[in-house]
């Protein structure tokens, strides 16, 4: 393999302290923009945005349903809003006014959910989101994003922004290991390429981008030589990457922080089957979690570098 | 979208908080005929009724119950109190009209193509493959509509969200929204409610069809509501009990609630569900159920 | 093919219908269990049950969210519940509280959701569920029943009762053509084969089957010989089934009355591409449908028979 | 589980509902001694507090201010209110406690661990990877819990299902559920207070910990709830005011939620959010947030 990024592993914010940020650079930018949250803007850092534009935060208590639905209308008279809560809350209590005030009319609405995934840690599995990408890849003619780290973040809410339709931004909790740089460019509906690579394709979303990385570091010592793509984008799934990947290296890795028989991966799969057929292993936990650090829960549950190793080892031996 | 303007003489607008702006140069803003003759707007109910009867039909299938409940609510609001423009449905200062209970579009559409917004002659391809009058109100289908209804308990949601973005933006703009009784237990509502009295949305009315009928039977035996009106104040709403088919208390309630400020204004409107009809009033059946043929016949000689 | 029922394209109760009669056999066999439903008794066929056993039912009214985790308190206190109301407002609605209330403490709840897919027709798509076998499988835990015809349905309703743990059901609204009789057995997780081929395999759920049955048909008076597998159970998944189907015939279809891109048919790739690699085709809807006919809406948006007949050449031709 | 049953003198029970059944034989069950004397409560309290504090430091994350604000109210039920027996979490016919707030489970599981249903000694273990304290109420990791909560609005519903489930049961047994002031912003609470007061529920008992603060903030400028008593009671419940850290008085509401027939009973039980500690007593900081080791060291020089 050969990396196309410089990383040396170093931990950068996490990708909700990005948003937070990205969202009163936004507001700066276009008067447009107005944020909602439910009682968890210190968590979502919606907070920046508050304090910046107060007279644009709407502060929703805990209801997140309703939320949803005044983003909607919101935007139906010309607003861009982003609508913060937990990831598990604003798709599990908000999935009927997401798809019935957003999805099916088409509305220019931005619900963002922090907190997903086991890495949330210590608040245990009631606060974790391993369901998100399911749920809002569920929503018909959605956006679904989920970087990695802080430039990509920053550049995807930009995006997003700019983005006429709905748009699901999903973000994490902990400290995110740094990828890119602000000079970096993001397209929706792009994976990057961060190693190229020929036995095998490494993909992963959010925090499990940089154990691809990681991973892929490790099999290159090994005489592996493995590809990582970034799916920043889940929806509309880079089909085009995943072809290429199939039949290049016909062998595939996807890791997420989610369910593992209702995420990336088997979308990733439906297009592996529907263009080239090629061996895959799939990471990523089928059950709750429970409370710890999130580092401790992470190597439990067996979404760390080392997994990816082995999974890689695996589907490569499973090729014909 | 080939929408032929209905010329009926109306009075003066009974409403005239519109003041002329950049938009009406913009948008060539020429203000629906609002009237506030009760004679002439009882007219409209007729034909609106007779219309929802004949589309309904048509279709073998639909909501006449609460299409007919909420008649004279719809007409008075298109005929008496909003400030919109048929022929410029996107108008950003226009009133905004939510139809929450999204199964009573019978009742919009009729009132809506009467108003010039969308074909008379099509409303009998009600619930047909590809028809602009779609089972539930559909926005893709009928761009003129404010918002996709028909999942129960969002409207009002909406409507707020309106009512925020008008206020942002200085705009007149008014958001109103009709909700059915039985879809007043969603908990939604209540969120939404207590939303909109502590956060002072004042350019917002709810109307709710107390019509006192769901779909599985009366509201009193389902999952019963009273008392309403107190419901509705201790979530700090202005609530102004009306009877929903009396078009002049209607139009007073509406002045009342333009004039309420500092809080949003609920009207519980007293009706009857499948009001007109002999055989529909007051009857369950009629909730969801389509008249034959013959009580079509046996409905429409009564609506004259 | 072989066909091993005998398939006259009669057509019988909707399958919402089985569901509201099995209730009352189930009512009068055990005593603790109980039903709620949320207005709409007289639709999901719950009012069967609600006349012979006025003192187990619940009416919920209007509100989908409390009437699942009512449900869940039932069943922590020993009962055997079935919570009912159309799929989109029992799932979308109640999303949080069945995984919070059911799915994470493995409550005995069983969630049922009728007017599935876009056979409901008139009423048009915000009744309609294009989504439900996506967010009930997002569900930890959580068995997924979607039963073809009357006899299916029964029989499952059964054994969703008998089964420890919480169940979702998912049932249609039109009347479903006659697959089974009444003496056929159902395992949950367990496909039934009901056509044996070699050349392509058709996976149908729900209405679908039939589908799936005709094309066989129609296939072998072309000299296609076609396996055709109902997966009545959704998850856990019948991977056995599913491993045989690739290395036997070489290539998939599966068909289902859902998104296409987050349902049944993604489930069956990821096993795919985990056991035993093929080439797949998907038959599913893209978008919000749109009001008509059931039989109109079914052909507009591709989920007939012909449909799958072109899906499977269309798949044997891509066979290497 | 090692649990080791505490051995608290204690006098004779308040409510004496309990008749023996065949339940009482099979379970062999030995209620839990229950006491109306108030020094003896406020001991308790004042252990849990202490106790609330030393794990959640220990933790170095998780909610004191809530944990604080409900420790006389959990105190007073699971002494004073609740049939229980420790040795015989499963017990049919044993009264239900529901945490719905479930952030706040440090305070249940001090109390819960002080009864004898858990160990005493692995409180400190709370939040960490593998430990029956989960960060929030985990029936899979202590199944003497009633409901895994953690995620707001659900506990009254559950409550609600439970009562059902013991008038269909024939059975005393009686759910109580505690809710978070800021909880009560979810339109799930008031689908189940309206779905409560309708089917009249009455052996359900709900508590609100009215503290004045949710997590942003106080309650009153994130989404006011006033008029909190007038709401409840326009959904028909029976509504007792109280001071929710005067054990007296939360002892006698509980008893007229017994007698109260016919409806279901809520309290609002004025607290203060962090109670007990001086510096974070009313103060939004501490809703969730771990005391350093010198502020654990200051409260607890606080709190004896
Ligand atoms: C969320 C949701 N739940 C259930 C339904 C099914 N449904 C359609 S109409 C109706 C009854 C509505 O009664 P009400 O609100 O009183 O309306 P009206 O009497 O004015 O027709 C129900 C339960 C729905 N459309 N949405
Ligand atoms: C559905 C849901 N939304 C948001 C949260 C995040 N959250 C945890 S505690 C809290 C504030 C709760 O305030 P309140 O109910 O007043 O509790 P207390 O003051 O008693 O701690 C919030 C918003 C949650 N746990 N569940
Ligand atoms: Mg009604
Ligand atoms: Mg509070």
């Amino acid at each position: 393999m050969a990396l196309k990024i410089k990383f040396e592993n170093k931990i950068g914010p996490a990708t909700r302290e990005a948003f937070g940020k990205a969202l009163v650079e936004l507001g700066k930018e276009n008067k447009d923009v107005v944020v909602c949250d439910a009682d968890l803007s210190k968590s979502t850092y919606t907070n920046g945005f508050q304090n910046a534009f107060p007279e644009r935060f709407f502060e929703c208590g805990i209801a997140e349903s309703n939320m949803v639905a005044i983003g909607a209308g919101l935007a139906s008279s010309g607003k861009i809003p982003f609508v913060a809560s937990f990831s598990a809350f604003i798709l599990n209590k908000g999935f009927e006014q997401l798809r019935v005030t957003a999805a099916f009319p088409n509305v220019n609405l931005k619900a963002v959910g922090t907190h997903s995934g086991i890495s949330i840690g210590e608040d245990g599995p009631s606060q974790m989101s391993i369901e998100d990408i399911s749920l809002a890849t569920s929503l018909a003619g959605f956006t679904v994003l989920c970087p990695a780290d802080e430039a990509s973040m920053t550049a995807l809410v930009k995006a997003a922004a700019a983005h006429v339709g709905p748009v699901f931004i999903r973000a994490g909790r902990s400290k995110a290991a740094i990828l890119y740089s602000a000079s970096d460019t993001f397209t929706i509906g792009k994976a990057v390429e961060l190693a190229s690579g020929s036995d095998v394709t490494l993909i992963g979303t959010g925090l499990m981008v940089a154990e691809c990385v990681k991973a892929a570091q490790t099999l290159e010592a090994e005489g592996v030589s493995a590809r990582v793509l970034d799916f920043h984008t889940v929806k509309p799934i880079d089909r085009d990457a995943i072809s290429r990947a199939a039949k290049e290296t016909g062998a595939i890795v996807v890791v997420e922080e989610h369910l593992v028989d209702c995420g990336l991966g088997t979308r990733v799969a439906q297009v592996v089957t529907e263009t080239t057929p090629c061996v895959m292993e799939f990471i990523g936990v089928d059950t709750y979690a429970e409370s710890g650090t999130p580092e401790g829960l992470l190597e439990k549950y067996g979404l760390v570098a080392s997994n990816v190793v082995t999974a890689a080892k695996k589907v490569i031996s499973r090729k014909r | 979208m080939d929408c032929a303007r209905l010329l009926v003489s109306m009075d003066a607008p009974l409403v005239t908080r519109f003041t002329a702006s950049d938009d009406t140069l913009k948008f060539g803003i020429k203000m629906f005929p609002l009237t506030t003759d009760i004679d002439q707007l009882k007219a409209v109910c007729l034909r609106t009724r007779r219309q929802i009867i004949e589309m309904i039909t048509a279709a073998k299938s639909g909501h006449p119950g609460g299409s007919l409940s909420a008649t004279e609510i719809v007409v008075t609001l298109y005929h008496s109190i909003l400030r919109h423009d048929p022929a410029n449905p996107k108008w950003p200062d226009r009133d905004r009209f939510i139809l929450s209970k999204g199964h009573a579009c019978p009742v919009l559409y009729a009132v809506m193509a009467d108003c010039g917004y969308c074909p008379v002659d099509q409303l009998n391809t009600l619930r047909q493959m590809g028809s602009i009058y779609q089972g539930h109100p559909d926005v893709r289908f009928l761009p003129a509509l404010e918002a996709s209804t028909g999942s129960l308990g969002e409207g009002l949601s909406l409507a707020l969200g309106m009512g925020l973005a008008a206020k942002l933006d200085g705009s007149p703009a008014r958001a109103y929204v009709v909700l059915g009784d039985g879809e007043v237990q969603e908990g939604q509502i209540w969120e939404a409610a207590m939303f909109g009295g502590f956060h002072q949305v004042d350019n917002v009315c709810c109307i709710v069809d107390r019509n006192k009928i769901q779909l599985d039977g009366f509201v009193k035996d389902i999952m019963d509501l009273s008392p309403l009106v107190d419901k509705w104040r201790s979530f700090n709403w202005h609530v102004i009990e009306v009877d929903g088919h009396d078009i002049g208390e209607l139009q007073k309630a509406f002045a009342e609630a333009a004039d309420t400020k500092g809080k949003p204004t609920v009207l519980i409107a007293n009706t009857i569900k499948g009001k007109g009809v002999s055989f529909m009033e007051n009857n369950p059946k009629f909730h969801g159920t389509a008249p034959t043929k013959e009580e079509a016949e046996k409905a429409l000689a009564e609506l004259v």
